[in-house]
């Protein structure tokens, strides 16, 4: 397991039915759950390792020493966990923390809906008392891996009379159930990781609402800024990686005075690579602060705002340098299919738009229109 | 001369309009890819633009064309460029005619350019051997036979060379790689033995082929112009192709504006149309000034064509270079305001961007001709 | 005189106390006064040259392979003049335009006040009646030349009560008079030509009004185009010019493979060079366009902002090619000093923003907040 | 190492903010530029940098310095970029300090390093002698003599030269043109005999010198470190200059953004705040990010210096160029955002734009650095 992941099919999700590419990678998830290491820094009575920030740190930096591969992803660890432990009940934290870190249970993130886009609050997904239990029916969109996940939190209008922010509650809903169903989304790189997930009469027991009735923007703010850090931390992977100069000398070439062949990409790959590395720095420096108890909370705005369009940057000078091969479908590399892809990384997660509105609102200050 | 359409010319393009946005729109193109289409085109619509006499704007009339000029023949690749029809057009209505108009022999011109104009020879133009366009690094050669020319070498990103019935292809007959002389062009029929084409999709959905020559024996008739001469011949070919591609890419980048107006015009958020907010609004507008700029390229090029200008290369290389760059911001622009939806095979814009990403490569990226244009000027 | 202008200060502006930097000037002055051809388009009755927009732009077109200089500098002619003959009265193209074309009355512009900068019509310059003639009152900053002109078209608020757009009047107010005083600013370049001017109890006749009373946003607004076309004319001018390329490779020189020393310099030169032609070209196109009686009113908002920006990155690239030389106070060149002052270009005339607006809403038709 | 400041850094950091701007506001480099001051920059408030220990910040405490190092003497440059306070700081307790404390002999830093602590030696690096940056460029000579060495060749753009007590000449003792060996540093007092020193006002009021050196005699302990063998001490001496170069524009970048954002907060147009535009506000907020990118470049770079790191030369590039390409960034915006008022001398931000274009040509423009970058990564 001392290899970098070179796709996301390669990566290991969990869930009721589990998929390993090989027995290592099942033995590598068994040894690091043992150790709580899926979830280091959260407490070891619910899955977790006990670490500090600080050893928490040191760990992932000791991982990434060896090249190690993530041993689970999920949705739970990075995003739902952190906020049931701010937010959620002992209860709530006791029956769902622990399947998250063993990698049983599989999480999928509901906010996005057709009309509700970057105006999440304008979210319409109904969510009505019925007896003991909770009657939910709507849409929501841009579902990561909806279709095999195997519960979903899902935000939910529980009061329609309520101002916009008013009125929203979090939800945690198990899809096994006949009153969800999901429908993939194909991507304009052909791929289909995203779904449609709609919600016909499904229950929820009333003891799955995360924080207080209604006062679910709260919640799904706080999870908002774990998700933006997540991103951030996959742009980190990604700064990580194989310097772009060497890519692209490979495939351009030097010239006579051995600078790359192609003048003016050079010009555009130096610029990227000065802006890849003072990028990689900044969210070294970001979480340092974050660890020093300095730092602006919003900075997680700035940082995936940054980092998605730089990837956008990369992976178009990518395309230049490889030239005729990579626009020919079936290219081995899939370099294509992956350039294609970085189109929406800025704007899955929060759109780059209103990643900009944050930053300028809750960082800089600017009033309101 | 003005920089505005002939009455002529206006013509031409509203019919064009009509006609593609009717009868050749993008869900065209979708059916095609999705149904892995043989051909990559629809012949059907192709017999109707031969019958418009599109295959015949830059044949000349006594040939069977109808000899409008390149301002025409880019009008026309504009309007493709607003509903991305596939077709044979670049290759043979522009490439294919400006070659032999331009330097076929009276013989040569007689066999080939009633058929080129009546869409029953389609040409492709086998130029590229490498991983970028330079069209003076090849290594196909040409020897001398007694009876002609032996041609050996392979060519990749040949534009459908899958169904061409005649292929341009460069060949060295003298020099090392990378002279501009001792390059010769050939018409050689696709057909000939010792000719495989392996066609191969593109991230386009359009085609391209890779088409080996090996020992392909052909007569001295065959040879376009001088042997050993024709790299001006071939630029010449290039840049009309290239200054094409432009008015296509032209095109396709007023589509993208004009959908992500209607888009977020419509769209709303936070209770108002997304198009109100002035950041979208500002960089639509960017993007308006930046398509209208190279717009002025495209029909300067087209123009300089026609006149056979000394600056053809200079121009045609501007107009490559700056709508290969403004195509592909207005695409990406459109995926951006789209948002979601803008990501997703269900959305046309993604056709759009795919496109105008192998459009800007074929004959030469944006960078190749920004570093063209600053040879050209000497530093 | 078949020298291009190397500087502002070398052109010939007329006024009540015309300069003459030589006598060449002014016979070249007084031979195209007697054509008619300080105002070729214009009717010869009112001083013009009577030629029709063809033959306009062939005497343009000779002119300039003359490498003839503009015989006169006038604001008269670019902006008033074409308001005048749209919306003025006989007596008032009869009194006002012969002066203009024989450069005996420089003319300036009284628009933005200091609070109405972008918000034009936010105006609060009062002019009210006071028995045959208008008194007006108030303060107009950005004044061009103003401490040169001999008169000033004002917009005034002819109505208070009036919604913004439909108080406002241009009137023409003559400066030797004790109510108006200007006050030149010292621009960051160091240089000042723009001037604070103060109206206290000036005065104006009644029958110099320009059009309708209240209806003044009208004639504003179409002579507002006027200066947007006047300045993308400048920008046809610079773009005219010597070859970037040229003064670069002089000031770099090129290396062992006969490209520009300083390579990424080099990228953005070419960029710039080709920004440039296609921008020349757009600029003839318009103009033809025109001609044509095709083409967008409001296209002289897209040349006004293209041009400008485009004329700061070239200047930015002049400084970088010239090295710490141009960093001198002084230097001959007097490089710093443009360079300083093309940092105006997109804010004088109205902002890049406001022009950006414009083709948002006129041009693209994008709704209003 | 955490890029966070250390809580001594922090108080100097604090300190510094304040001192700064009660004592070397703004107004005080546009009072000095308005009575055209022969020094060029406030002698009152230099004793108080000196009383503070500012100076003697890389020089070490055994010496009469404080020894905080670059990370320190990083953060008074920041703060000084705020407030544009003109001195010899980077000249004299940067580059001077950097030089003798890393290359000069036992005598030589006893001699040196305490005055230069304490405020009475002023030190200024001749290097360039062209338009642009090129420290391998350069002809003037060091012929070897009896008693050392005769120097003759002329230095621009010698930063604070005019008020220099002692000047590090970079001077060639062997090779050719471009050769990196045979290059040799001297600390030459400028009362030498020889030495001709004419100053020059820059466009951002700060002042630099032509160095003119005609058979300056010079004894053999003004060499710096080996002679021939000057080059890499001379880079090192550089980098320390470029990074706290980077400092001091990323001090005016946030300072420019922070003017900016009170102003649109607070300026009225069309009935409302102007930041309240979304264009304005998307902007600033791109603007924030890319000063936060250069910050943390500048803190790396800094760190690099103090660790004595392998990389310190990619680093410092990465810094020098982003940092001047953002603070570049930073005043333009500042000026547009600003509008009207912008343009004006009145307003603060023109000196910005100035000093920021002077500090980003200072030993090496963004260009110089990337390309030096792209050169240390082989392409």
């Amino acid at each position: 397991m001392r290899q970098p992941l070179r796709e996301e099919n390669d990566a290991v999700w969990g869930g009721r039915n589990p998929t390993f590419k090989s027995n290592e990678q099942k033995v590598w998830l068994e040894r690091t759950v043992e150790k709580g290491w899926t979830a280091p820094e959260w407490p070891v009575k619910y899955g977790g390792g006990g670490l500090s920030k600080s050893e928490g740190k040191i760990l992932r930096e000791e991982m990434k020493a060896l090249s190690a591969r993530p041993p689970l992803m999920s949705f739970g660890v990075w995003m739902l966990g952190p906020a049931l432990l701010k937010y959620g009940t002992e209860a709530q934290k006791q029956t769902h923390l622990p399947p998250i870190t063993r990698g049983e249970i599989r999480w999928a993130q509901g906010y996005s809906e057709p009309n509700s886009g970057s105006d999440l609050a304008s979210l319409m997904t109904r969510c009505e008392l019925h007896g003991d239990h909770y009657l939910i029916n709507g849409q929501k969109i841009w579902t990561s891996y909806g279709h095999k996940a195997d519960w979903i939190f899902v935000l939910v209008r529980t009061d329609f009379e309520a101002a916009k922010h008013d009125g929203i509650s979090l939800v945690l809903v198990d899809m096994a159930q006949p009153g969800v169903t999901t429908r993939p989304i194909k991507l304009l790189s052909g791929m289909s990781h995203f779904c449609e997930t709609f919600f016909d009469d499904a229950r929820c027991k009333v003891d799955n609402v995360v924080g207080d009735l209604n006062r679910g923007w709260t919640v799904a703010k706080y999870l908002l800024t774990h998700e933006r850090e997540m991103i951030g931390g996959s742009a980190i992977g990604r700064a990580a990686m194989r310097p772009l100069s060497e890519i692209v000398t490979q495939q351009v070439g030097l010239n006579e005075l051995g600078v790359l062949s192609d003048l003016v990409l050079r010009t555009d790959v130096v610029r990227t690579e000065i802006d890849s590395l003072a990028f990689l720095w900044t969210t070294e420096r970001v979480a340092d602060e974050a660890k020093a108890g300095q730092g602006v909370g919003a900075m997680s705005a700035m940082l995936k705002y940054s980092g998605t369009e730089l990837n956008k940057r990369r992976y178009e000078l990518m395309m230049y340098s490889a030239g005729h091969d990579a626009l020919t479908l079936g290219h081995e590399a899939n370099l294509a299919r992956d350039w294609l892809r970085t189109k929406g990384n800025s704007i899955e997660g929060g759109t780059s738009e209103i990643q900009l509105n944050i930053i300028a609102k809750r960082i800089l200050g600017l009033p309101s229109a | 001369m003005a920089m505005v359409l002939s009455d002529e010319q206006k013509i031409l393009r509203d019919t064009a309009r009509t006609f593609l946005q009717t009868s050749a729109p993008i869900d065209q193109l979708r059916r095609l890819r999705d149904e892995a289409s043989a051909d990559g085109f629809d012949r059907k619509t192709w017999e109707s633009v031969v019958e418009m006499g599109w295959t015949g704007v830059l044949v000349p009339e006594d040939h069977g064309g109808v000899g409008m000029g390149h301002v025409a023949a880019g009008v026309i690749a504009e309007e493709m460029g607003r509903t991305l029809m596939a077709s044979p057009y670049l290759s043979t209505a522009v490439m294919g005619a400006t070659a032999v108009v331009g330097y076929g022999s009276a013989s040569q011109c007689n066999k080939w350019l009633p058929p080129l104009a009546a869409g029953s020879l389609n040409v492709a133009v086998a130029v590229d051997e490498g991983r970028s366009h330079s069209p003076a690094s090849i290594s196909t050669t040409a020897q001398p036979t007694e009876r002609g020319f032996r041609i050996s070498g392979s060519k990749f990103f040949v534009a459908d060379g899958h169904v061409a019935d005649l292929i341009l292809v460069s060949a060295r007959s003298a020099g090392g790689p990378n002279d501009t002389n001792g390059i010769s062009l050939f018409l050689v029929p696709s057909a000939a033995s010792g000719i495989e084409i392996q066609r191969q999709t593109m991230v386009d959905s359009r085609n391209s082929a890779t088409v080996r020559l090996e020992g392909v024996e052909v007569d001295a008739e065959t040879l376009l112009g001088e042997a050993g001469a024709g790299y001006s011949a071939l630029e010449h070919v290039l840049d009309a192709g290239r200054a094409c591609l432009a008015a296509e890419m032209s095109g396709s980048a007023q589509q993208c504006l004009a959908q992500t107006v209607d888009y977020i015009t419509t769209r709303q958020q936070f209770g108002q149309p997304i198009g109100s907010f002035q950041a979208l609004q500002h960089r639509a507008a960017h993007l308006f000034a930046e398509i209208e700029i190279g717009r002025s390229a495209v029909i300067r090029a087209l123009q300089a064509l026609d006149a056979a200008s000394d600056d053809r290369s200079l121009i045609v290389s501007v107009a490559k270079s700056k709508v290969g760059w403004v195509a592909q911001l207005a695409a990406q622009e459109a995926i951006q305001m789209h948002g979601g939806i803008g990501m997703t095979d269900e959305l046309n814009i993604g056709f759009f961007l795919k496109r105008v990403r192998v459009a800007e490569a074929l004959y030469g990226d944006t960078n190749f001709h920004a570093d063209k244009f600053a040879r050209l000027r000497n530093y």
